[in-house]
């Protein structure tokens, strides 16, 4: 948990900062090199595997019967679970999912589901009784900054490429049919855009480096439209209002080019 | 088997311009602070507003056993939000869930930039936030207490961290949902300030706004921070005296 | 765990018991300040907030439809839960509950139990398959001394304040109708007397200071028939027979006192 | 789907004012007890009390681990009573559940007075307790065992501890009851002395009684463990000679 | 976990092996004692106490209605659990299983089922729906070493010591008739023969001393028609090819004579 | 209620001579290595063979923080064997079971013999292997790659184990098994090596064979092996030259 970074190194940064340059010369609106690919895991439904600079994360979309919640009968059911893995940093530890990874899933969650990125009246089978739960886990395998809008992106990605089983009620029975896989339905696109603020300044998709010497974060869901389904703050100071109007404005922008790496269809 | 409910307080279905409540779009819900009202902690407080009941505890500073977590140049400060299991109208389970966790991390780093941690290096400040009844907007009664605990405790602090959520129901930017406003709304956006500088130090948005009702939310959310500040130094001052 | 009382604190107390004293003043058999509310949390079918001295319970009972266990089809069930809580005392940790607070929780769930305090058998619905199982939650929030005592007597408040909703099958529907709360029947009352001992004196609700210095401790489950319901000895130094027999026949005597906190109906 | 079980040893319903077992009021159930029964355990015993099986290993004084329960000026005595899955009729689900974990605790508190744990300071003295077959007392079986255990493992002790349970069925206060007599009977109360001096370590009812049904048990318990205290003896004789 | 040998000990026992002996004057080939007894727990439906040397395991049976893996419908289950509790050695701790222990019971269950011991076919009460399961539950109260064979020898004599009810479908009843007691169906006999490695030297039935200084240890688990059911290798150090070849073929000499401590029937 | 699973992969019954996926009995599936895939772990490599895909991260020799588990004289080398949620059919729940506990402690063993560990007392070289993908023989897979990972990760080794199964399926003893073959055939023989020295330290047998059939197996395994210890060494050497 405690990450010790030099003096000089938090130094140095700052001062890159302050002249308006980062450690890898992207601008303070500039992301990493992106890659994205799905269909990368045949036995997920779904699947993406997503790169942002080095950090990587897969994603994996099952598909399950279950039975609705009971004051949403009709409506499916996204369920999204991380992982940071101790593979992914030598601070992670083996073990249920800690606070960080907690906050992870759940960002996430919300801001596919306040999208309403996935069209869940469409995965009832029958009301009340049987839908589709969809299982979204996040596999954090090397981390190195960002995790936010990488799991985001790979959820977009890993759901746009799912496909799931006809499933129908005949009589009594319910009748699951592989050899029929449909996509599951997509209503909206939504990204996640990350800023930290270092020396006074928003940078965004920070770097493990920059995450380490940074005084807060905040994170904007937004979909296609440029409306808002999701914002979560953190970091162990604060943030003014008006960096946080700021932060919004620049991620309306900034979505819109993040989008081009999502599948296009 | 088919299990029937027969409640009265279901499907209200008020579609009137005015709140369930009657309260105006920018009133917030009846609400009292109580600061000193345990005997164990080292300081303690107790929040009522709306249906919400929230007592918080703080112990600290004090020595840090887990030597994993301890700062060489600062205290850890330690929220845990807990639910009591009769608190909500179905039964919680107790001991942590995901929603408690996350909701203990942010309430953590809605604190922290108030208290002068540095003070006091390598030892912890705990502060165990215990929701005996929940009725929306609990994490941000919890901080308002807190802080009242906190300055109850002696800790020194630059400020006292508030906190209030504003949000979309019925189409309407609104101050400090009640339960019901949560659950049928569009949107809440929980909000803490130190009033000070008027700094945010809690932000999360849950549900789907425009930039401008964003927006709009977010200055309605520290205009009720505002008037819950008054209310917390006057609690102090009930205590201690000015 | 390891709590070290000052050794002068220790002889002070001591002392003061040879001389018949106690540091606040009371007598042997007194009892510090009680206070009792009901109906103090209203999402909870039952609720009670008890004080003895600076110790405090908050105690909910909520209703909810379960099955019955299979070797008593005919009747509903009392679950008692503990949670010392890390508000309460500076040594409590987070977590699964501990010995004490298992102890806490079996020891009142006995006392209520084999006083018969609820009615169980009218707690059926359907027999063998529906019952009413009222769940019993004790919050300790302050923690001075005697829980044992402070427990059992704001569970009985909490199940004297309880109502439940009326539940009946209709055919083969469960109908449960929250817009008729039924008392819970209650057919009998009891409550919990503790004594520790400290220089060869038994002396009844014991402060935070006089469990930290006793030698033991005996709990004695009392009805308002003054019949015995239930009793548990602690501490790490035996009682005497005779100790054991004058501590029971105090407490009927005590009981009497005690039962007029609660509420008179 | 209805399962129905057969089943002879259900519903016996002998209503004779002789017990079930033919044992009188104050007959305790056949048993035996071995001391040095395990290799690698310090000390050990083994104890057979009517259907109950009963293995105690002690294991210390020796350096305990765990450095927050370590006690500066004495030993820490920690008991672990836990039953076998297979040990009930309905198989038990292995690891501790609250049960064993009350009972743990008290059986700490019964064997405690009689050690001399000032000794020992900074470490402790582990009994494991197994239940390999219970059929009603288990607990008293389990302090009785562990008492013989302890001075197995040369610790040194004040007395040994003995525990025996009396209560109440059918309307009449018995010795000793047997699984049957514990479930359908009225109440029972586990007792625990150390003889020399008749001190009580042990004490529990579960039931109801009046006071003077309950002293009426007390003193039967402790008859009882009078009787059981002998064997004690025996089982450490036949070990070690006299 | 970490248990050192003194350096003096250690070479001695390596002494020893060098001349062809062991400390307690045992042939290479040689088993411990082995006792074994059966129904020793009353209300276990099957039970042995087996000791080799001092090593000693309880194993108890108990089956129980449940249903069938969805992927096998047709077969009854059978579930092996192991528990190293603390009383067996200074170095067990309480809590859930460990690796040790995961794997004695693992490669336990691996033995039974790959031998086919148990007729699982015939526990089928109702296909798809209600079989019986046998839970086979190991506990170890003293370890001396070589747990492997003891548990694999005491589970097989359980097994053979087995009786449960009759059940039996009547309409839509599942009548259990505990007054019809039947033996578990066997179908074949498997017994497990462990060697550990010392100096070079392969030996049978490892005491803990042998197995605190040996470089590697093989588990072979062997049918009576001696064929084989299991086979485990562990230790720090490699075996060669030769080394395994013949641990197998003495194997198959050693168990017969092993076979003849199970009960004959 | 009845679920009808109409799926065309199941019941294909090929009862020809020849393996379902065509290979020959003695023929590895197609398998990919490569080394340093990850940034922050101190080594790493990937592979796939058939279905499967493995990544394994190594990080160490570093600070053990377990006390308990330090050895005085030597590195601990620790292994976690660990499954994706989505890498099977039916979704695993995350966190250890009994299964993927009882591997990593095989791999543990499977990979220390060939480890200068006593060039790093008191401290623990971690591996971490990732089951991305499961396709049957991914214990195998997994030792396979994490050798590739020490040497990537610059820890001294006498050789890179290399591991593979073989095992018996339609009566007919094959080499590296597929999920269907492990699933419906009669045995499964992992095995890995030292190939320098053709030293066994993983060896597990799983199922029913004769003597004859399980060398048969063992021989075919440690071919096996040697194929895949090519791609091994390639591997390095395509990350690092020769």
């Amino acid at each position: 948990m405690v990450t010790i970074i030099p003096d000089i190194i938090k130094e140095s940064l700052t001062n890159l900062i302050k002249n308006g340059e980062r450690s890898d010369n992207r601008k303070f609106d500039e992301y990493r090199e992106i890659s994205l690919e799905t269909g990368v895991i045949d036995k997920a439904e779904g699947s993406a595997r997503v790169k942002i600079g080095k950090t990587q994360i897969m994603v994996g979309a099952k598909p399950q019967i279950g039975e609705p919640f009971s004051d949403t009968p009709n409506v499916g059911v996204l369920m999204t679970n991380s992982e940071l893995i101790p593979m992914a940093a030598p601070d992670f530890e083996p073990g249920p999912p800690d606070e960080r990874s907690v906050e992870l899933a759940r960002v996430t969650d919300r801001c596919m589901r306040e999208a309403g990125v996935v069209d869940l009246e469409k995965l009832v089978i029958k009301e009340g009784e049987k839908v589709w739960m969809i299982f979204l886990d996040l596999h954090i395998i090397d981390y190195d900054g960002n995790l936010m809008d990488a799991a985001v992106l790979g959820s977009m990605a890993a759901l746009m490429d799912t496909k799931i089983p006809e499933a129908r009620m005949e009589g009594d029975e319910l009748v699951i049919d592989r050899e029929k896989m449909i996509p599951l339905p997509i209503k909206e696109k939504a990204l996640m855009c990350t800023f930290v603020k270092i020396n006074g300044e928003l940078i965004v998709d920070p770097s493990l480096e920059e995450e380490q010497i940074m005084s807060a974060r905040i994170s904007i869901g937004m979909r296609s439209d440029s409306s808002i389904c999701a914002m979560q703050k953190g970091g162990m100071h604060p943030l003014t209002k008006d960096e946080i109007i700021k932060a919004v404005s620049r991620t309306t922008e900034i979505t819109k080019t993040l989008m081009e790496h999502l599948p296009q269809k | 088997m088919i299990t029937i409910i027969i409640n009265k307080n279901l499907n209200k279905g008020s579609q009137s311009n005015e709140r369930d409540d009657g309260r105006a779009f920018d009133e917030l819900r009846p609400f009292k602070i109580e600061a000193g009202v345990l005997e164990r902690a080292d300081g303690s407080a107790y929040l009522e507003i709306g249906g919400n009941k929230v007592m918080v505890a703080v112990y600290g500073p004090r020595e840090l056993h887990v030597r994993r977590l301890m700062q060489p140049n600062r205290a850890v400060l330690r929220c845990r939000y807990n639910m009591a299991p009769f608190s909500v109208d179905d039964r919680k389970r107790p001991g942590p869930d995901r929603r408690s966790v996350e909701i203990s991390k942010i309430t953590s780093e809605a604190l922290m930039p108030a208290v002068f941690l540095e003070k006091f290096p390598r030892s912890t400040i705990d502060v165990f936030i215990e929701i005996l009844e929940a009725e929306g907007g609990t994490r941000c009664a919890g901080i308002t207490a807190a802080s009242v605990a906190l300055a109850d405790a002696g800790i020194p602090m630059r400020d006292l961290v508030v906190s209030c959520a504003a949000g979309k129901a019925n189409g309407e930017v609104i101050l400090d949902l009640s339960e019901a406003e949560d659950k049928d709304g569009e949107a809440d956006v929980p909000v803490a300030i130190m009033p000070r500088t008027g700094e945010i130090t809690l932000l999360q948005s849950d549900g789907h706004l425009t930039s401008e009702e964003f927006e709009k939310s977010l200055n309605l959310a520290i205009e009720g921070c505002k008037k819950l500040s008054e209310a917390q130094k006057e609690a102090i001052i009930k205590r201690y005296g000015d």
